[in-house]
């Protein structure tokens, strides 16, 4: 029991972390139809930032100005490469993500060097009692900190105009500019949000072992999650990633007594066997919305 | 046109040539009156995994042929490690398509990293006589004529591990955590061999590399409790699972080998766990070792931060500046000249790095394979995170072992 | 014989009762014509019609054969054409390959015959492309021929879309409001093709429409909707007359039209 | 049409308007690219061959990918999925019955590559079901979670892969008896590689462009400009997105076997989730929903590391050192990154619109506006 | 508000609220010249119909106003476009929406995923103030829509769909409010609804640019009309002049020149020609 317990709450804490990452994929997603590849690479230059800025001005300091750097380069990005390709053809957009994926990726390698670095936070692998088990600190401040943000977000969407514009951007940017939406406006600030919200995420992964240049493919993970949730619905992102934490941490603990036929490391892609199976049933996840089509 | 059939040719000195030598000096030493001899490398400068081993090596290489160049050359030429440097992103299909673009111009290869990707051009590299130092230390390569290896492999190396294991430590039972392929399958091969051998139980755990990918590693580790955990991963990787495990209780104690250590663990929220539970073994001693070869070392790289990629780029490179000198000195200077040269190799000078005797290309692969190790252990104050606590020895496995096969195929 | 038998369809979305016990015929030849207010569920009648919708209730035969829970291809192959409210072409393609998919169902060859080019996939390719070019002639599209459709005028892509329509070589063919938006000009061509196709090629047609000069003139028989339901059905004279219609749809202002009828 | 220079090109029979190159310059550049092509080998070294033929194989690959998401317009990003079922599968066909990996020594190219592309095939039929149900980025994603589960099955069936950070030696090009790969007595094996991935692109290009101007080809745009409409006038769905995925995707299984023949040598890791971008990028780049953009694009992305790779010599601001704060490689890789991304911005319909922007240009000169 | 108001200065000061294309010309994609230096004035207060045949420019004049050519690939070449005598025709969609000029789309251009209630709050994203007030005018002016507000709107019937359109473009309560075929897929009924409301928003204060196939109902309303023929204004008259001008009567009103209506039966049988064109 105890067991099943510490693999849960390890998902849960994991899993807040995918939640991050998918809601940064989710906010582009719901103002601009794209898929931005480019969320990895953000999220490394967040962690990398924090690891230079920590030394200095120490790492509760370091964050917040992290995030908000990042969120700077992703309007900086948004700004020359995707404005000049609102109305092009998504895929064609996600494409391009890509490039700037890669070219964001290699400048932040090279500030990664040799050693691996740490972003120097105050809870290492320190462990507290909750409810009978040992919880590792980290995880139970992910989970807070990612409630928190959930939270602000979903205020600031349902009590500013800013979210059905969103919405309405995506949908169909000649019609929101008709009604005087500023679709750059909204562009930027989804870009600026997500890339926020990746560096944010990029730190969390980074505080278990520190920053290498493998850390992107972290990233990655959001995927199913943004998936299973539904890829427009920043609830289904919060549950999509703490569904794939989850799994991937309770397959981890039991998959090796029960199928062992599966292989090792076989909970790293039952998240996408999970998703597979959920969209079969719900062609749009848990909570996307629909395609609505009549002729 | 296309194919590559370069006639044979005199160099200077009456030397033979047909690849990659030239009378013409290098482009950049700056000896005119000398010819020139052209290495190729193929690492992972950028993207890949190794990068973080690829880049200090590839770094150490360039300076320990300069020194080669500024001692005089080698008959007659110097040697360019710096016009053919390609990048293989750690992907067997770029390193085979670099290959090719470099494969015409160079006498050989001063490096080709990581082992898929050595080996999708294998078959060309035996096929064309093209000698090649590897950037790897599995088994496989003391069975391959044209792969110049130095210092023991991952096999023999984790089998010393276990055996000191045993003896010091009093370790019963055995568990192999490691990456798939060559590097964590070619240790785990010989970890267990020692194990079976001492009478203690083993199991092997595969993972793979990314920090949110040891979950199942970690599982494996806490709920099977092994005395001694035989680590082949990368440094991260190696992090996770020392400061996971520990947190979640575990007690037994870690070897890794050389890839799997890197000194900014020792920052690392783990490394206090690190400091308590881990061992590193190794093939040659660390940077700050006090040999001829690591003084030289040293003095060539001067303003570079302490890492023993650096070591080992270096350490890499004695035996093909051995055989160079020998086929220089058979004035056969040719592909097939230099791959005769090294078959007639009896031993290296490695300016003291490695243990006497090491270096025999002659014989074989039994006869020549290095068997001796040493075992590190964390410390803030050594240059590269580590201090020596066993210096070279072989232990009771290694030393019966016959070494016919690789390990692990 | 007729060709089309509705019986009592009813179709409800999440409690909103789109058709509401709905029934008519049409007879071989005839220009049958629904009319009423926006929302009245006349589309979703064509829906229903064409195997898009499927509807709780009723019965739905063509020439005699119940097509209710049918899919709308194995409809069409039948032999039920239609227009669309909003114009459903494929907007990448040329005038040529959408006409030519009308054609889908009469070609018979498979992807390896495809591949190859040869024998029976280009015999095929050739017979059915000379149908599409009596389609083209019929409607005087040559000089858009290979255009893609998005590029077209509104009015032409109209005409495209009966044309494909009518490469399908339909018995009973359904129009969703064929003159909507157009000009007085496209408006008048128009109802010429429709008068073309009934007179020359002897289609049956249900036509919904708003523009009550052409459905008075044209129309043979005219049901009239409300809320999903039936209100009168009777020849064009009739029915604009009667209060209810008036009421409901035509509104008070509006004049008698159709000076032939 | 003597001295009608110019006029646009008159045609006396549907026949000829629906022949396979139905215009004069169409027949002669094509005629001048072939003989081009069949030159090349004479003219260039061998590397440049094998890059070119791996390029000509990725087209293969590139052209079934199209058809799926250009033309049938299911975007797929399980295409390295499919390259792997087919990779394996020629692998293992032709493999050394005694080797360390499974083989079953049947080293005839044209049996090996048929059963690689019809094996892909059966997993595109296996696979199509979701599409049938998915749309858009929904489908993109969950075929996405192909590669990665097909990844995993690649890693641990070792006695199939190799495993890996080990791999397997790719399928044997032989045919009638012959070894392509090994030098022969005029021909040295790249250049013959190069002849037969060439001779092999050219079959499978013309076979698939005839598929797209046929019915079939017809109702795949259908259903990818509007199914709903689609299926009012006709078109079964259900059957051409099966369709569509396995025609794709035995073009998946042909390149995939063919795609490591020059190499010689292939690692599991090799089908992830770049790959499968790499091909998404090929037919984007190249243009959707033509065979001749996605051959276009095929060759620019994988020549494109190798200009990449000369580019820093002929810009002489950036050091060739291999090392150092920012290198020639990391100049490399951004270049790579920032080749696609200027390249998309500038031009968004890919190659093929600078070809049609090209083409316009001649054909209204000196009206151009 | 029907009858003739004959503008009292034909060069009225710049100052005047007016909004106005000054010798426009247009280009999409560098190559299609679409408008050939149209100019065209809506003085505040009034209606004003245009008309055209098909592909006629007329929704790309709209788009110059509303600053929505962009997103087209057009461009302003030559002349302007002045609000109050202010140039406008290189200001953001947003910004013009901002000053109160409102485009209605052609084509209705629902958002068919938001339903119906957040398809008119987005009409109200410049207004936010009057949200609740505006959107209560709309499901009392349409109680169809109010029936179906939580609705996807994109499972609206085609008329519905025409008055949230509509509805949409009403809610921000715009100064100058640029209608594009407003009376498309409307029952009969409804033709006149919507009449009756443009004649209700223009008393209320709101100018109304109103482009029309159904130019009778466009021209009994208007003050001023305009006929737009491949990009040139071929006539700009008051509406009762356009409404007595032969070609007008048989071109966009479908009557004779003897004032019956044409029956569809013998289109063929009379050869249409415009005299304007001559
Ligand atoms: N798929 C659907 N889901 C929900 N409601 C629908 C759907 N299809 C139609 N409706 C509703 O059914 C009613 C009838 O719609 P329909 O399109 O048949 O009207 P119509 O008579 O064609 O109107 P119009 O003249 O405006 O085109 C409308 O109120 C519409 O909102
Ligand atoms: N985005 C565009 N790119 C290129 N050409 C365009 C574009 N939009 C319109 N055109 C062309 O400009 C011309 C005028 O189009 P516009 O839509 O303004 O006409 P309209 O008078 O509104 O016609 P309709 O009555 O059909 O709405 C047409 O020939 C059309 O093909
Ligand atoms: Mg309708
Ligand atoms: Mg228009």
């Amino acid at each position: 029991m105890s067991e099943f317990l510490q693999s849960l709450i390890r998902g849960l804490g994991t899993g807040s972390i995918y939640a991050l990452l998918a809601l940064g994929f989710v906010i582009i997603y719901k103002s601009t139809r794209v898929i931005s590849f480019a969320q990895p690479a953000f999220m490394l230059a967040g962690a990398v930032l924090v690891s230079y800025l920590a030394a200095e001005v120490g790492f509760f300091v370091a964050v917040p100005v992290a995030a908000v750097l990042i969120a700077v380069l992703a309007l900086g990005v948004e700004r020359t490469v995707l404005r000049p390709m609102i109305g092009k053809p998504v895929f064609v957009v996600a494409i391009i993500t890509i490039g700037v994926d890669v070219v964001v990726r290699v400048v932040t390698n090279a500030f990664i060097g040799l050693d691996v670095r740490q972003v120097g936070d105050p809870w290492g692998l320190d462990t507290v009692a909750l409810l009978g088990v040992e919880v590792q600190e980290r995880y139970l401040v992910m989970f807070l900190t990612t409630a928190v943000v959930v939270a602000v977000l979903f205020a600031f969407f349902r009590f500013s105009r800013v979210g059905l514009a969103m919405r309405a951007v995506a949908y169909d940017q000649e019609v929101a500019m008709a009604q005087g939406i500023s679709v750059g406006s909204v562009f930027a600030l989804s870009w600026a949000i997500a890339g926020g919200l990746a560096a944010l995420a990029g730190v969390f992964v980074a505080t278990g072992a520190g920053v290498d240049q493998q850390l992107w493919i972290i990233a990655l993970k959001a995927l199913p999650a943004i998936i299973l949730g539904g890829l427009d619905s920043l609830g289904g992102a919060v549950a999509g990633g703490l569904a794939v934490g989850v799994v991937e941490s309770l397959v981890g603990t039991y998959q090796g007594d029960v199928a062992p036929w599966l292989g090792p490391n076989f909970a790293l892609v039952a998240p996408y066997a999970l998703m597979l199976v959920v969209l079969l049933v719900r062609p749009y996840g848990l909570f996307g919305s629909k395609e609505v089509e009549r002729l | 046109r296309g194919g590559d059939g370069a006639a044979p040719a005199e160099g200077k000195g009456g030397v033979k040539v047909d690849f990659g030598v030239t009378s013409e000096a290098c482009p950049q030493t700056g000896h005119s009156d000398r010819g020139c001899i052209y290495l190729g490398s193929i690492s992972d400068l950028t993207e890949g995994p190794f990068k973080t081993l690829a880049v200090p090596i590839t770094d150490a290489q360039k300076a320990f042929w300069k020194r080669v160049n500024d001692q005089g050359g080698i008959g007659g030429y110097d040697v360019d490690v710096t016009s053919y440097v390609k990048d293989n992103k750690y992907n067997p299909q770029i390193h085979n398509q670099v290959y090719q673009e470099i494969k015409g111009k160079i006498l050989a290869l001063a490096q080709t990293l990581g082992s898929p990707t050595t080996a999708a051009i294998l078959p060309d590299l035996e096929n064309t006589q093209m000698v090649s130092v590897p950037a790897s230390w599995t088994s496989l390569w003391g069975h391959e004529e044209v792969v110049l290896e130095s210092g023991t492999n991952y096999c023999l190396e984790s089998m010393n591990s276990v055996d000191y294991a045993v003896e010091k430590l009093g370790v019963k039972s055995v568990m192999a955590v490691h990456l798939p392929g060559d590097y964590g399958d070619d240790a785990a091969a010989g970890a267990k061999i020692a194990a079976e051998k001492r009478g203690a139980t083993f199991s092997s755990v595969v993972t793979q590399t990314g920090q949110d990918n040891q979950g199942g590693a970690i599982d494996a580790i806490v709920s099977g409790k092994p005395d001694l955990v035989i680590l082949t991963t990368g440094p991260t990787d190696a992090a996770v699972i020392i400061g996971q495990t520990a947190a979640r209780g575990y007690k037994g104690k870690f070897i890794g080998t050389s890839p799997t250590w890197n000194p900014g663990l020792l920052k690392s929220p783990a490394a206090p766990a690190i400091k308590a539970l881990y061992f590193q073994s190794a093939p040659w001693k660390a940077w700050a070792t006090d040999t001829p070869g690591h003084k030289a070392m040293r003095d060539a790289l001067p303003s570079v931060t302490p890492n023993d990629g650096y070591t080992a780029g270096w350490v890499w490179s004695y035996p093909l500046k051995a055989a160079l000198e020998k086929a220089v000195a058979n004035k056969d200077l040719t592909r097939a000249g230099l791959l005769n040269a090294v078959r007639q190799l009896d031993k290296v000078d490695y300016e003291g790095m490695l243990p006497s005797g090491a270096g025999k290309f002659s014989g074989s692969p039994n006869d020549g394979v290095v068997r001796q190790s040493l075992i590190y252990k964390p410390d803030d104050a050594a240059p590269t995170g580590v201090t020596l606590v066993e210096d070279f020895f072989v232990g009771s496995t290694a030393k019966d072992y016959k070494f016919e096969k690789p390990c692990y195929q | 014989m007729n060709v089309l038998e509705v019986e009592d369809v009813a179709l409800a979305f999440s409690g909103v009762k789109a058709v509401d016990g709905v029934s008519f015929t049409v007879g071989a030849g005839e220009l049958f014509a629904i009319i009423g207010p926006n929302g009245a569920g006349k589309t979703s009648i064509f829906n229903v019609l064409s195997g898009v919708y499927r509807p709780q209730q009723g019965s739905v035969r063509f020439q005699g054969q119940e097509i209710l829970g049918m899919r709308p291809h194995r409809i069409a192959a039948l032999g039920v054409a239609r227009t669309f409210q909003n114009i459903e072409l494929f907007a990448h393609l040329t005038v040529v390959d959408n006409l030519m998919l009308g054609r889908h169902n009469h070609m018979r060859y498979g992807a390896l015959s495809a591949f190859a080019w040869l024998g029976r996939a280009k015999r095929e390719e050739l017979a059915n492309r000379q149908a599409v070019e009596d389609v083209i002639d019929f409607l005087e599209l040559e000089q858009w021929r290979r255009l893609p459709v998005g590029l077209l005028p509104y009015g032409v892509q109209k005409r495209v879309e009966l044309g494909r329509a009518l490469a399908m070589e339909p018995r009973v063919l359904l129009l969703d409001e064929p003159v909507a938006g157009m000009n007085v000009e496209e408006t008048e061509d128009m109802a010429r093709f429709v008068l073309d196709v009934r007179d020359e090629l002897g289609i049956a047609m249900v036509m919904v429409e708003h523009d009550m000069g052409l459905v008075m003139e044209l129309a043979d028989r005219v049901m009239v909707l409300d809320f999903g339901k039936p209100i009168r059905t009777g020849t064009p004279a009739e029915v604009q007359r009667d209060p209810d219609v008036v009421r409901a749809y035509l509104g008070e202002q509006h004049k008698t039209v159709g000076g032939a009828a | 049409m003597k001295g009608l220079k110019g006029r646009p090109e008159l045609y006396t029979s549907y026949a000829q308007d629906m022949a396979f190159l139905n215009t004069r310059p169409k027949r002669a550049w094509t005629g001048a690219l072939v003989v081009f092509a069949l030159l090349m080998p004479f003219a260039v070294t061998d590397d440049l061959l094998m890059l070119l033929a791996t390029g000509f194989v990725a087209a293969i690959g590139a052209i079934g990918l199209n058809i799926v998401t250009g033309y049938a317009g299911q975007v797929s990003l399980g295409h390295a999925f499919f390259l792997a079922i087919g990779a394996y599968t020629g692998a293992a066909l032709s493999g050394d019955p005694d080797g360390r990996v499974l083989g079953f020594g049947i080293t005839s190219l044209p049996v090996w590559l048929l059963a690689s592309g019809l094996v892909a095939a059966l997993f595109g039929v296996i696979v199509a079901p979701l599409a049938v149900r998915l749309r858009g980025l929904y489908l993109a994603i969950v075929t996405l979670g192909l590669v990665f589960l097909g990844e995993h099955v690649f890693r641990e069936w070792d006695s199939l892969t190799g495993g890996p950070g080990v791999g397997r030696p790719a399928a044997v090009p032989e045919v009638f008896g012959v070894r392509l790969d090994r030098p022969s007595e005029f021909f040295t094996g790249p250049q013959q590689l190069y002849l037969l991935m060439f001779v092999l692109l050219v079959i499978f290009g013309v076979l698939a462009r005839n598929l797209v101007r046929s019915r079939i080809g017809r109702a795949f745009a259908a259903v990818r400009d509007r199914d709903l409409a689609a299926a009012v006038i006709g078109v079964d769905l259900t059957k051409y997105k099966v369709l569509a995925f396995a025609i794709s995707s035995f073009y998946a299984g042909v390149a995939g076997a063919l795609l490591f023949v020059v190499n010689g040598f292939f690692d599991p890791g090799s089908f992830n989730l770049l790959l499968s971008v790499q091909y998404i990028a090929m037919v984007l780049i190249g243009g959707a929903g033509t065979i001749s953009g996605a051959v276009m694009g095929a060759l620019f992305i994988t020549l494109l590391p190798r200009i990449t790779r000369e580019l820093p010599a002929v810009l002489p601001f950036i050091s060739t050192d291999a090392t150092g704060v920012i290198t020639v490689f990391q100049v490399e890789a951004v270049l790579y990154g920032l080749l696609i991304v200027v390249f998309l911005i500038v031009e968004p319909r890919g190659l093929f619109g600078i070809w049609v922007r090209v083409r316009n240009y001649w054909r209204t000169w000196p009206f151009s506006y | 508000m029907t009858g003739v108001i004959l503008f009292a200065s034909p060069t009225p000061t710049p100052e005047a609220p007016v909004l106005e294309a000054n010798n426009l010309e247009v280009v999409y994609d560098d190559v299609m010249l679409v408008l050939r230096g149209v100019s065209l004035r809506i003085p505040e207060g009034r209606i004003v119909a245009l008309l055209g045949a098909n592909g006629a420019g007329k929704t790309t004049l709209l788009r110059a106003f509303s600053g929505l050519l962009d997103v087209h690939d057009g461009k302003v070449t030559r002349g302007s476009v002045t609000l109050d005598g202010n140039p406008i025709h290189r200001s953001s969609p947003a910004r013009i929406a901002g000053l109160g000029v409102k485009q209605a789309l052609e084509g209705r251009r629902i958002l068919a995923e938001l339903t119906v209630e957040e398809n008119l709050r987005i009409g109200g994203h410049a207004r936010p103030r009057a949200l609740k007030q505006n959107l209560e005018r709309m499901y009392e002016l349409f109680p169809r829509l109010k029936e179906r507000r939580r609705q996807s709107a994109g499972y609206l019937s085609g008329g519905e769909q025409q008055m949230l359109s509509i509805g949409r473009a009403l809610m921000s309560e715009p100064r100058y409010l640029l209608l594009d075929e407003p009376s498309l897929g409307l029952a009969p009924l409804m033709v006149q609804q919507i009449r009756d409301l443009i004649v209700k928003i223009n008393e209320q204060g709101t100018t109304v640019l109103l482009v029309e196939q159904n130019a009778t109902m466009a021209l009994s309303i208007a003050d001023h009309g305009y006929v737009l023929e491949t990009g040139k204004v071929v006539m700009d008259k008051p509406a009762v002049a356009l409404l007595a001008d032969e070609d007008v009567r048989e071109f966009y009103l479908g009557l004779r020149a003897e004032g019956t209506t044409s029956s569809f039966r013998d289109v063929k049988h009379y050869k249409r020609r415009k005299r304007w064109l001559s």
